[in-house]
């Protein structure tokens, strides 16, 4: 029962992750691709909690806690390069 | 603001407990090893970055405060979850009724910490995004515009966080 | 249950070539850089199901983090300097 | 699911290498090439596994004795996180001798650097 | 009383992935970048906390650590939604017809 | 157009090696020689639960040490580079001032990034991660930093004090290894205590604190010299 319950949420999540994904591929602007980026990343930290309770490994979530942080730094990065020109 | 040196090694205590804190959480042991390793890693990183702040740098902690600091997260919860199933109700509906706009209101909240939990609560909030802060005024994004007068908004968004934030850190 | 392990890679792969078709053929460098950090990202995951959680670190850590910094600081300068 | 990682590394190592090979401006090309890097790691990892096994590290999910039956290939691993910190460093360098390009002659057009052609 | 929690985890799991793709959904439906971002910080931040208290729910153990990443989504994600929208604004970004009033444009055309 | 016709056929003939290359592949189903040899032995000579980082550090650990010296070099190469006459063309960019929020974010978030970086690298031997993880992240955090104030400087003496001291520690343990152990950089100079604890696996954690030091220096001196060239 909870397996059918994973596998449900994988499959929503997945959706989620094709619908910024569509987001990404049209984009008029940067900042819109960027928003995206953001999305899919945050997005992907559910998968690798998934992929955790798939496999009963505790470790993987040393690797969630990697990209909470830096997808931030990514996202920050280039903000501040599309804000600095104009 | 006129930071004394006591206050000043005060923040930097206050940063190693919590350094601490979040160390004990990577781990999730409590052996002999482990406390002394993290004691050095988070008195190093206290003592060589001596701007950092934490989440309880200028928090009061005296018993309304902390009482102020769990009803805080109760309402920010709530709030949350109010803001999504809003959300949700907007964007599943055909017609997308939105009304956007950037508001402009103002806080009284002076301390650092208390400022970024506001702006970072009503960025989670129902249909607001802060844009920009600059002193006193909060520019702020809404997805339904319910009335552009200052006042009006300001009783609107920020005074429920505000409330409470106050009582916490002032 | 692996099953739902192996639909997450073919949505991953077939979303990595979408954005490394973008990253070669998108007109300003500034989104080929960030579809090349898009690809990095999926590249992660992607290490991570095939359970080597060490290279999804170094990855999401050096590629999608450090790597598309590093891009976008020299970006900024060569346009700066043209005005 | 190393079949899946194998094609598109295969199908990026393909694609990073007509990028680099048709544009002209020099920071696509370094571009070009990370993607490149990203499918060349894919590919290596992919080697190295195996079906129904698990990451090579030992925890209470793996004890030392099951080790040799349950773990997959750690040295496909090994060589893929060299390989990424140089990778990162090899295009640190590109990046800056890009930029040195640009300071001294103002261009990023590689087809208008002709110095050096015969 | 741990199939109940297990059940629980696994509702709270596909509660979450759906906020995800509410989520999405406003992230292609919305008109203009700003209603983007706000769709996009708000619907994850919940979703995915919701998703790791799930699995939090599945596997006790692992709690400390959830609860760690979700302490640094609820700080990390909100700022990354500010600068973005700070950057869309300063860029002047096309705002969608349907804007009602923008304060920050009328103080910072002031200013400028 | 002779051109992209020649690319065309390049990259034709690469793929249909790739495809032949993807059409004959068998998976392994067993664990071949060396990687049994590790997997068997990894946890009663070495300790390290993490049998990647046993491999990077103690039975490859010359390639390691010559990973390191590649990185110390491209960083030098860069500096290098970037110092030579940068005043004949002054690069102003005028990046505005980051908002309130993103300064105090930054201050809040910093030492956290730095805390796990530390954790990352101190905890190379149990858990994902190690001391080129570590250092990137610790990199993470200066970026940060250089992100919020573009015009922060940051102490060129201590990058180069951290990474020198760094490196020869990590030589001096190798050597270490040779007069008290089996030989270069073995990693039972110290003892391999229980398995599973923060202080085993011998020297492995002391090595790749050093490695994860030294490289986050290296990738700082990078984005410093990087950063620093917009000024002059």
């Amino acid at each position: 029962m909870v397996d059918v319950l994973v596998t449900l949420a994988a499959i929503i999540a997945g959706v989620a992750f094709l619908l910024a994904l569509v987001r990404f591929l049209l984009g008029p602007t940067r900042l819109d691709r960027v928003v995206a980026f953001d999305v899919l990343t945050v997005i992907a930290i559910t998968f690798i909690v998934l992929a955790a309770l798939i496999e009963g490994r505790g470790i993987y979530l040393d690797v969630a806690l990697v990209y909470a942080l830096l997808s931030f730094l990514g996202v920050i990065a280039v903000a501040r390069y599309l804000e600095g020109r104009d | 603001m006129d930071k004394g040196k006591s206050s000043k090694w005060r923040d930097t205590a206050i940063l190693f407990a919590t350094l601490m804190l979040f160390w004990l959480m990577l781990e999730g042991k409590l052996e002999a090893d482990i406390l002394i390793v993290g004691t050095v890693v988070s008195l190093v990183i206290a003592l060589l970055y001596r701007d950092g702040l934490s989440f309880f740098t200028e928090f009061r902690f005296t018993p309304a405060g902390i009482i102020a600091g769990f009803r805080y997260y109760g309402y920010f919860f709530k709030e949350l979850f109010k803001s999504n199933f809003a959300l949700a109700a907007i964007v599943l509906r055909p017609s997308l009724p939105i009304a956007p706009g950037i508001v402009k209101v103002r806080t009284k909240l002076k301390s650092r910490m208390g400022r970024l939990m506001l702006a970072n609560s009503i960025t989670l909030t129902p249909g607001t995004l802060t844009v920009e802060m600059e002193g006193e005024w909060l520019y702020i994004h809404c997805v339904t515009v319910a009335s552009a007068d200052i006042e009006a908004a300001t009783a609107e968004i920020v005074s429920g966080f505000e409330s409470y934030l106050e009582v916490m850190y002032g | 249950m692996n099953t739902v392990m192996f639909a997450i890679s073919v949505l991953l792969a077939v979303a990595m070539i979408g954005a490394a078709f973008i990253t070669i053929l998108a007109k300003r460098p500034a989104t080929a850089m960030l579809a090349a950090g898009l690809v990095s990202l999926f590249a992660s995951v992607l290490f991570l199901f095939m359970a080597a959680p060490d290279v999804a670190m170094t990855e999401a850590a050096i590629g999608s983090g450090l790597t598309t910094f590093l891009f976008f600081f020299v970006l900024g300068r060569v346009r700066g300097g043209r005005s | 699911m190393d079949w899946i990682a194998m094609g598109t590394g295969f199908t990026l190592i393909l694609m990073g290498l007509y990028g680099a090979l048709t544009n002209r401006n020099i920071l696509r090309i370094i571009v070009s090439f990370t993607v490149a890097d990203t499918g060349v790691n894919l590919v290596l990892v992919a080697v190295g596994y195996m079906h129904g096994r698990t990451a090579p590290i030992l925890d209470e999910a793996v004890s030392a004795a099951q080790a040799v039956t349950r773990i997959i290939d750690p040295v496909p691993q090994a060589l893929v996180l060299t390989a990424i910190v140089i990778g990162l460093g090899v295009t640190a360098l590109m990046l800056t001798y890009a930029y040195k390009l640009y300071e001294v002659k103002g261009i990023l057009d590689i087809s208008k650097c002709k110095d050096l052609k015969w | 009383m741990g199939l109940i929690l297990d059940m629980i985890g696994g509702l709270l799991l596909v509660s979450g992935a759906s906020f995800l793709l509410f989520g999405g959904l406003g992230l292609v439906r919305m008109p203009d970048i700003f209603n983007r971002i706000q769709a996009g910080a708000k619907t994850t931040t919940l979703g995915t906390l919701l998703t790791l208290a799930g699995a939090a729910c599945l596997q006790p153990a692992w709690g400390l650590k959830l609860l760690l990443i979700g302490v640094f989504l609820i700080f990390t994600n909100p700022v990354s939604a500010q600068v973005l929208a700070n950057a869309a604004h300063r860029r002047g970004t096309q705002k969608t017809p349907l804007t009602k009033v923008d304060h920050l444009a009328e103080d910072r055309g002031d200013k400028s | 157009m002779i051109r992209r016709f020649a690319v065309f056929l390049l990259l034709l003939a690469l793929g249909s090696i790739f495809v032949n290359l993807l059409m004959g592949y068998v998976p392994d189903s067993e664990l071949n020689l060396t990687a049994r040899y590790y997997a068997e032995h990894t946890a009663q000579d070495i300790g390290a639960a993490n049998i990647v980082t046993a491999i990077v550090i103690t039975y490859r650990g010359l390639d390691t040490l010559g990973e390191v010296t590649v990185l110390f070099l491209t960083a030098t190469i860069i500096g290098m580079v970037l110092s030579q006459g940068q005043k004949h063309r002054a690069l102003q960019r005028q990046l505005p001032p980051s908002g309130e929020l993103l300064t105090t974010g930054s201050r809040l978030l910093v030492p956290l990034i730095l805390l796990l970086g530390a954790y990352v690298f101190l905890n190379g031997h149990l858990t994902p991660g190690g001391g080129f993880q570590g250092g990137a992240i610790i990199a993470s955090a200066a970026l940060l930093l250089l992100l919020t104030d573009p015009l922060r400087r940051f102490s060129h003496r201590l990058i180069s004090v951290v990474e020198s001291v760094s490196g020869l520690v990590f030589v001096a343990s190798g050597v270490l290894g040779i007069l008290y152990a089996g030989g270069f950089l073995d990693s039972r100079i110290l003892s391999t205590g229980t398995f599973g604890a923060l202080f085993s696996a011998g020297v492995i954690p002391v090595i790749y604190s050093f490695v994860g030091l030294k490289v986050g220096a290296e990738f700082t001196s990078m984005l410093t010299n990087l950063a620093e060239t917009e000024q002059s």
